[in-house]
């Protein structure tokens, strides 16, 4: 069915295009990214990874050398075809630090990328790279050497099924239908509009009164109250690993026993309940179910139990301890920090809480060194343990914010990211969750999914595994 | 024919600490043409009413009781929007103040234009009659004049403005509450004459509120005194001032000084102070301060009583007494005779004062000099009183408060007892703080009102170097020097009356035992009642402590009972200086000469000739004429007399009359009256 | 002096309004500053039982993490009023300094105008944002931006009335009598212009209250789990729709707070500082 | 100015964190925000960064925003209009509402209506802006959604549905300053009532309707002028919240996004600009005030 003229969609945004990191996790980009560019593989809800751009693609047994075929007959918006070059721009844009790609450290491991021909392209591994589908999942394909005029914001250039049409910062994205995508026939929405707006209430109002159809950046509470209206659907989609990390290098918490006891303090249960309406999953894993080789008996290693826990602190001499306890401000950290920090202080334990703004805690955080304890927000939950271990500062054995790093623990590691089989895998990552679960110096509390709320009217859009949107299939009516 | 018949009018102010009668069983009758005065001292309820004959009297004021007729009608019985009416076109009324009483945001023209408009007139015929009014009260140039502010006008000039919105509707009923009072002495006659002039060429009525005897004895046919809220004594001017029906009105007659008064001896005080309307005396208001009063008096309210033609009283003893004299005959204290030092105390010579303000203005210009006080000299001897006598805006207070350092002198030399203090820093400061003291005109303000009397006393003692242990006696020594009470020292300023407060100004100033007092008009806030306990008092400690004093006075007969010589300043300079008597008895320079001849004297017998001496006001220090000063408002200058360029190229110098006796001007030999 | 003093405010006391505001003012300043003696379990008693509405063990209902509204909104008052109590009188002393220091010396006083003008120029949200931002989101920063918004205004009303002043002939008498410059300042101007100021001070505690909640709104108010009566409405903002209830005791409690200092001053204007 | 410019340009370099940290987000490498900086030229010195900007303002240029990599003053002059149809509007309720009430409570006599306005304006002075602005959103947009409560639309484009948008939000934005200028108008008033000329004037003759406005009223005029600058100025600053709350792109949601990502260069554009704002709007009303008072008119020549 050809496309109405009336099939424009309003969604709301929670905050400006960030232009400067396509190649990075951003909420702002969430909502039109794959509107405009494409990636070359697709994961669905499955964890199954699906063609795009890449029609195909081969391993090579050793498991270092990957093959992607690609899908002939895509044109970028500018017209011109959409080659293996192109691919291998973006591949290297991905790499570039400066273009701060939360994935791009399995990029800069890449031993080398050959654009082949045309159509296929050949990427050669340093190592045998497990997680390199998640790289190629978020990553858009833009055309060669288009970055740096991509970055200003007046000519994005891509191949999906919209074209960038304007930006007027602070105040909306549109996007039009591109009437010469491969598949434009089945594309229903004319034209797409992200209103920017960052206060999360309003976002409910403009909702509620009609002026959107779809929220990006609605509270858990907001998003959860409307699950029963029949106006509205809601959708979980990705979502945010929000876990407990201490700092293995200070008092209190050079003590395993004290770490242990706080992993035993954390009502998970409650937290669930009131800072994310029960829709989170309590767990101690960092990783998402659906990983192949996920350790399913570990995943409630810690349950709220204050009486051991307070046995523990009382072995460790730990009772009465004062530390900082510190996290970010934004509303689901701010009130879960409470409940920790009450949890904490109900096992003897004397939390100082300070909530820092974004900046502020970016900074800390970079630097890998932020508090005592800390609770930070990954909004990555569902990637490949291999990338988290090396994406996440509070796993991370560099600069780690919970400067862990004995050689135990890279052993464990470089285990999990070298393993081939998924036999293999299923024992490293056992083997590694289980040290983690015992050393306990970075606690999962709940994975939080993201939510977001559209009216009944829109159908069909469909959620990536971060909460991208792919608008190729949807409707308005 | 009668005019306006007013009986038993009361008003009454109804205060949360309750009711004020300000106006009590007030009756009188005023005749078409007829000019009436009303005096009285301050809060003896002139204004109150004169604002019930309006029904403007201000919340919480009530009228209570009283019959006003107007050509026969109650104005108090008709409804408010036929009062609207008569209000501008029957009876019209004249404000004390004119730099408040006109809009500072329409034109003048306007302003008078509106009291026709409001009354029916068109805008066209409104703007005609305004011109009209504008030339008919004097004020030069109507055209133009019609556009101005009211800013740009001087007082006089303002008040004029006022007096031609009076007369716009060609109202039969003038009320002018203390027209003049505001205004200086040369301003004040040519408005009197102005109201003389309208009465005699519309025949119109004038109520005059006044509280001073010279102005009723210059223009009233007759009067009404007024005290406590009540009249006491009405009746003809000239048979009011020859014999007085009321003690209070013969005393307050003999309580004021006159130019031609014998100065050998001390005022006649009323004791006491005028009554608090809040709490009036049970009987005769005036009884307690009564030298006459019997026990009638303190029990109850005489009335007033018909005594002859036109005179009515209301006192019991007069009653009793047909013929009884008020007038004071007791033998006043004669003044001693005191020793007047050679060397000069306080000189100053050719001295310059810029009140230039230095802020700067909104797009950053720096106003140019102001010499409030430009070249100017005169000394002061140990014990001797200078009088200085100005208009309004002379400089004199500028060129005190030089003196004692609240000013910078801009040029010139200035020696208080011996020592150069032109520059003031330090040591100087200290040397003229403990030579030279000040006594300030408004004793409501000199006083901190959050500091007890003794703190203020005791600060200028300790600064003074008395020592900690003394403070408290010498204060209550100080007290008692100027007539107070020691037990007072511990209550606040709010506590005390205009005099007594003034009094507690002498004794602040009396601390630092100075050789000098500047006292900047002391009397002229006070009533005359009080003002003559304070010059007395001043004499007493002028003779007493061998003080000098630089005496500042508007008033000319009160310079003239005090001072020994006196100086006459005009627009930053002394034009004319010499001994008190030769100032008064023969006045060289036509600016004192004009001077005299504007002030009032409560005389009915000698009527002076009312024609205004001088036109005009005095200009502003900014842009002074150049030459003689004077020459743009003399009589004998260029203005008048043909040939005279010389006032408006050569500033004139001093010539001597005689030893003591200077005078500046190019043509003091010209002996126009 | 000290009784002419009391009597006189005494007078504003006296007024209906300013009984009243007084009356409210004490209510409410000792509730706040009892609340551990009335609670003395403290604000953050938190339970399973969220978003309760009012019952009898709870009046207000509880938020979202199962604490006792009232209890939170008692000790919001008292984080709300320790705050003002600390900043205002701060305020005032800064603000009355720098306000007479141009009696001292001239350059002084010309600089300390233009720092004055200065703040009043920056946005005032901007600069408390600003000032958060860099201090870091909690007491001290809300303290100092409150204190650094308030100055100018005190300063300014200090200087203009000390300027008044100093024309007073009390004030010149003074210096005729010899007496220093410090004394004259200290005996003379500041106490008569400490009316003004005191009902400036109510004044300003309503602005700090205005800027504290301001700022909570936005999420820079104070550290959690610490309760103010902005942090408490935005945290019932989140609910508002879905629990209106839980906005209730925030706000009751903000604008009596607001109208009782509002209405403290205009009773203070209209009878101490007039006269 | 200067003094100014040095502070906000100082101010947020003190706070923690940087643009090169916001734009690489807190998962990034240090190596990674150090080429960040480098290419921002964050890691030149401070005194070279300011003398950079600042020749840069005297030629018009502001420089370009960290974040969005597009010159400041095409960030400014784009959300310029919102905040200035915003600002404009709330203004005109200030007066309509601010010397509407205040002109009431100075003329009327009734007891009545002056102790109901006491009531309101007590109430607006004790509430903030936000929660006047949040009462609004809940009562018009959500329970009876009269009003639009979220977002905008152009005014220029479409008057009628412009308008629509910015009622509520100039409302709540203008409600308690509105208080503030009528209270002010209101004793203006009544202690002009106590000028001797309002005597003159009755005395005259001249109708208590004609005395109102005539006198009382142009009298209290400056006052007013006076209250309106000022509270104009804090209007400005309560666009901050209020956009934020109805989801108005204006500069107000710019610059706190550019306080919190440290976009530094924004956030000194948007400061000088209000303070040149400030300037502006003291300086119209020292204009206005002239206008209206004679006295002034003289005095500035
Ligand atoms: N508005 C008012 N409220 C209360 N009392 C008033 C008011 N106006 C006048 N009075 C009282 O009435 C008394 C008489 O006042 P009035 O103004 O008539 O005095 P006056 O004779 O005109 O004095 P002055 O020479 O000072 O003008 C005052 O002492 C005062 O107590
Ligand atoms: N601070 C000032 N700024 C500007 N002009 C001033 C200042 N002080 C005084 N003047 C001007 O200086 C002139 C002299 O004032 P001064 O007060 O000395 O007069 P005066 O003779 O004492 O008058 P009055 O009899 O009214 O007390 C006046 O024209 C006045 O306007
Ligand atoms: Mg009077
Ligand atoms: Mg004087």
């Amino acid at each position: 069915t050809p496309a109405r003229a009336d099939e424009a969609l309003v969604v709301a945004g929670p905050s400006d295009p960030q232009l400067g990191s396509l190649f990075a996790f951003r909420a702002g980009n969430y909502p039109w990214i794959w509107g405009v560019f494409e990636p070359l593989i697709k994961i669905d809800e499955k964890g199954k990874v699906q063609p795009n751009v890449a029609s195909r693609w081969t391993l090579s047994s050793n498991k270092l050398t990957m093959t992607l075929f690609l899908k002939r007959g895509i044109t970028f918006h500018n017209g011109k075809k959409l080659t293996a070059e192109d691919v291998k721009y973006s591949i290297e844009q991905a790499a570039l630090a400066t273009n701060g790609s939360q994935l791009g450290f399995i990029a800069r491991s890449f031993a080398s990328v050959d654009a082949v021909t045309d159509g296929k392209l050949v990427i050669n591994f340093g190592a045998p790279t497990s997680n390199i589908f998640d790289l190629l999942s978020i990553m858009p394909i833009m055309p060669k050497n288009s970055y740096p005029e991509t970055k200003l914001g007046k000519t994005v250039i891509g191949s999906g099924p919209f074209t960038w049409e304007s930006w007027t910062p602070g105040a909306q994205v549109v996007i039009k239908k591109y009437p010469k995508y491969r598949d434009a026939a089945r594309i229903n929405l004319s034209q797409i509009t992200v209103r920017i707006i960052t206060n999360a209430s309003a976002q409910l109002t403009a909702l509620k009164s009609g002026a959107i159809d779809l929220a990006f950046g609605l509270s858990t509470v907001d998003a959860y109250a409307l699950r029963n209206d029949a106006n509205y659907k809601l959708i979980y989609a990705g979502g945010a690993i929000v876990p407990l990390g201490l700092d293995t290098s200070k008092a209190p918490f050079n003590n395993i026993k004290v770490r242990q006891a706080v992993g035993y303090a954390i009502d998970k249960n409650r937290i669930n309940k009131q800072v994310f309406s029960d829709t989170g999953l309590e767990t101690s894993l960092f990783w998402a179910p659906r990983e192949s080789g996920y350790p399913k008996a570990l995943q409630d290693a810690y349950t709220y139990n204050p009486t051991k826990a307070k046995a523990l602190i009382a072995e460790a001499g730990a009772a009465g301890a004062e530390f900082d306890l510190q996290t970010l401000n934004l509303p689901a950290n701010a009130a879960l920090v409470e409940i920790v920090a009450n949890n904490l202080r109900d096992i003897g334990l004397k939390p100082n809480v300070r909530v820092l703004d974004v900046t502020a805690w970016d900074a800390k955080q970079v630097a890998g060194d932020i508090a005592n304890a800390f609770i930070p927000y990954h909004g990555q939950y569902g990637l490949n343990a291999a990338t988290l271990l090396n994406s996440l500062a509070t796993l991370r054995v560099e600069k780690g914010t919970t400067k862990f790093a004995t050689a135990e623990y890279v052993k464990l590691r470089n285990a999990v990211a070298a393993a081939a089989t998924s036999g293999a895998k299923e024992k490293a990552l056992n083997n590694l969750s289980k040290f983690m679960v015992e050393q306990a110096f970075a606690m999962p509390i709940v994975m939080a999914p993201s939510m977001f709320v559209h009216s009944k009217k829109l159908t069909g859009v469909e959620f990536g595994e971060l909460g991208h949107t792919f608008w190729n299939s949807a409707k308005l009516g | 024919m009668t005019l306006l018949e007013v009986s038993d009018l009361t008003t009454v102010f109804h205060l949360p600490t309750g009711d004020i009668r300000a106006v009590n069983r007030v009756s009188f009758t005023l005749q078409k043409g007829e000019v009436m005065g009303i005096v009285g001292e301050s809060g003896s309820g002139k204004s109150v009413t004169a604002r019930s004959l309006m029904r403007m009297v201000r919340h919480p004021g009530e009228i209570v009781s009283g019959k006003v007729l107007l050509n026969g009608v109650d104005l108090l019985t008709l409804p408010e929007n036929e009062m609207r009416t008569i209000r501008g076109r029957q009876i019209a009324m004249v404000f004390q103040d004119p730099q408040a009483t006109l809009n500072p945001v329409h034109t003048i023209g306007a302003q008078i234009s509106e009291a026709l408009i409001v009354h029916g007139a068109s805008k066209d015929d409104a703007r005609k009659r305004a011109l009209e009014l504008l030339a008919q009260v004097g004020i030069p140039n109507p055209e133009s004049s019609y556009e101005r502010y009211p800013h740009e006008l001087s007082g006089g000039m303002r008040q004029r403005v006022v007096i031609a919105i009076a007369l716009a509707n060609k109202a039969e009923l003038l009320i002018a509450d203390e027209p003049t009072t505001a205004l200086d002495v040369t301003i004040q006659a040519q408005i009197l004459q102005l109201l003389l002039q309208l009465r005699d060429s519309l025949g119109i009525s004038i109520i005059m509120i006044t509280h001073d005897m010279g102005v009723i004895a210059e223009i009233c046919d007759k009067t009404l005194v007024m005290y406590g809220g009540r009249v006491v004594e009405s009746g003809k001017v000239s048979e009011i001032f020859n014999k007085p029906l009321h003690p209070y009105t013969a005393a307050l007659l003999s309580t004021v000084p006159r130019i031609s008064s014998d100065r050998s001896e001390e005022l006649v005080a009323i004791p006491g102070s005028p009554p608090d309307p809040a709490n009036l005396p049970k009987g005769c208001t005036f009884s307690p301060r009564c030298s006459f009063a019997e026990s009638a008096c303190m029990n109850s309210v005489p009335n007033l009583i018909q005594i002859s033609e036109s005179g009515y009283s209301a006192c019991f003893v007069r009653e009793k007494e047909l013929n009884i004299d008020f007038r004071p005959s007791v033998s006043r204290k004669k003044k001693r005779e005191k020793q007047i030092g050679s060397d000069s105390i306080l000189s100053v010579s050719d001295v310059f004062v810029d009140v230039g303000s230095k802020r700067k203005g909104l797009f950053g210009s720096k106003s140019p000099a102001v010499n409030a006080v430009a070249g100017l000299s005169l000394e002061i001897k140990p014990g001797e009183t200078l009088g200085l006598v100005g208009e309004s805006g002379c400089g004199k207070s500028t060129l005190s408060r030089a003196i004692v350092g609240i000013n910078r002198f801009t040029a010139g030399k200035c020696v208080i007892a011996g020592r150069d203090v032109t520059q003031m820093s330090g040591d100087n400061r200290q040397w003229v703080s403990s030579n030279v003291q000040y006594v300030f005109q408004d004793p409501f303000a000199s006083l901190n009102p959050r500091r007890t009397i003794a703190q203020s006393i005791g600060e200028a003692l300790t600064v003074a170097g008395v020592a900690a242990s003394d403070v408290e006696k010498r204060a209550a020594a100080l007290m008692e020097r100027v007539g107070l009470d020691p037990k007072y020292l511990d209550r606040f300023p709010y506590a005390f009356s205009g005099g007594q407060r003034q009094r507690i100004g002498i004794a602040r100033a009396l601390a630092a035992n100075p050789k000098i007092l500047i006292l900047d008009e002391p009397v002229s806030a006070l009533d005359v009642s009080i003002q003559a306990q304070i010059i007395n008092l001043l004499q007493e400690l002028r003779d007493d402590l061998g003080l000098a004093f630089l005496f500042i006075a508007h008033d000319l007969s009160v310079v003239r009972h005090l001072s020994d010589r006196v100086a006459v300043m005009y627009l930053g300079k002394i034009v004319e200086i010499g001994s008190a008597d030769d100032i008064y008895d023969n006045p060289k320079h036509p600016y004192t000469k004009a001077l005299l001849a504007s002030s009032p004297e409560p005389e009915v017998n000698q009527k002076k000739d009312m024609s205004p001496a001088l036109q005009g006001s005095i200009p502003s220090p900014a842009q002074p004429p150049s030459g003689c000063r004077f020459r743009s408002r003399c009589p004998i200058g260029p203005l008048h007399v043909a040939n005279r360029s010389i006032c408006e190229t050569q500033e004139p110098g001093f010539e001597s009359i005689n030893d003591a006796h200077m005078a500046a001007c190019h043509f003091l030999l010209e002996s126009k009256k | 002096m000290k009784s002419r003093a009391a009597s006189r405010y005494l007078q504003a006391f006296k007024t209906p309004v300013g009984l009243i505001s007084t009356l409210s003012i004490v209510a409410l300043t000792s509730l706040a500053f009892l609340a551990p003696v009335i609670f003395p379990n403290g604000y953050d008693q938190q339970s399973a039982n969220s978003l309760l509405g009012p019952s009898l063990k709870n009046p207000l209902g509880t938020d979202d993490l199962g604490r006792d509204i009232f209890t939170r909104v008692v000790y919001g008052l008292r984080s709300d009023l320790t705050l003002v109590y600390i900043a205002v009188p701060i305020s005032l002393v800064i603000g009355t300094f720098l306000g007479l220091i141009g009696m001292i010396s001239n350059f002084l006083g010309n600089l300390s105008m233009r720092l004055m003008d200065f703040i009043i120029g920056f946005p005032a949200l901007i600069l408390a944002i600003s000032i958060t931002v860099v201090l870091g989101t909690g007491f001290t920063a809300l303290l100092v931006s409150i204190i650094i918004l308030g100055t100018p205004g005190v300063a300014r009303l200090a200087r203009s009335t000390m300027l008044e002043q100093e024309q007073r002939e009390y004030v010149i008498a003074a210096r005729v009598l010899g007496i220093s410059k410090w004394k004259i300042l200290f005996r003379h101007i500041l106490p008569n212009i400490m009316d003004p100021l005191i009902a400036q001070g109510a004044i300003l505690v309503v602005v700090a209250i205005f800027i504290e909640s301001g700022m909570s709104i936005i999420g820079l108010g104070l550290q959690p789990p610490a309760p103010s009566l902005g942090v408490l409405l935005n945290n019932s903002m989140r609910f508002i729709i879905e629990y209106p209830t839980f906005v209730i005791g925030p706000v009751v409690a903000l604008v009596s707070l607001t109208l009782a200092f509002g209405k403290l001053a205009d009773a203070l204007n209209a009878t101490v500082v007039r006269k | 100015m200067i003094f100014s410019s040095i502070a906000v340009f100082l101010l947020p370099r003190l706070a923690p964190g940087d643009p090169a940290l916001a734009i690489a987000g807190g998962d990034a490498t240090e190596e990674a925000i150090a080429e960040i900086r480098e290419t921002l030229g964050l890691d030149r010195s401070l005194v070279e960064q300011y003398w950079v900007w600042i020749t840069g303002v005297f030629r018009g240029d502001f420089g370009d925003s960290y974040l969005y990599r597009l010159p400041v003053s095409e960030l400014i002059s784009g959300r310029f209009q919102s905040t200035i149809e915003l600002a404009v509007s709330a203004t005109i309720f200030l007066i309509i509402f601010g010397v509407g009430m205040g002109v009431l409570g100075g003329t009327t006599r009734s007891r009545k209506v002056k102790s109901v306005l006491d009531v309101v304006v007590s109430f607006l002075l004790s509430t903030p802006p936000f929660l006047i602005g949040i009462v609004l959103i809940i009562l018009l947009g959500v329970v009876w959604q009269v009003l639009p409560i979220s977002g905008e639309v152009n005014f220029i484009d479409d008057p009628a549905t412009g308008f629509k948008y910015l009622l509520l939000p100039s409302f709540a934005l203008s409600l308690s300053s509105s208080a503030v200028v009528a209270r002010l108008i209101q004793t203006q008033m009544i202690s002009v009532r106590g000028e001797d000329f309002v005597d003159l004037a009755k005395a005259k003759g001249v109708p208590p309707s004609r005395i109102a406005f005539r006198h009382v009223l142009r009298n209290s005029l400056g006052a007013s002028i006076v209250a309106v600058g000022l509270q104009v100025g804090h209007l400005l600053s309560g666009t901050i919240i209020i956009e934020s709350l109805f989801a108005r792109n204006g500069l107000g949601s710019l610059t706190i996004n550019a306080v919190l990502t440290r976009d530094y260069l924004v956030l000194q554009a948007v400061v000088l600009f209000a303070i040149a704002i400030a300037i502006a709007i003291q300086l119209i009303s020292e204009i206005l005030l002239a206008a209206l008072d004679p006295r002034v008119r003289l005095g500035s020549e």
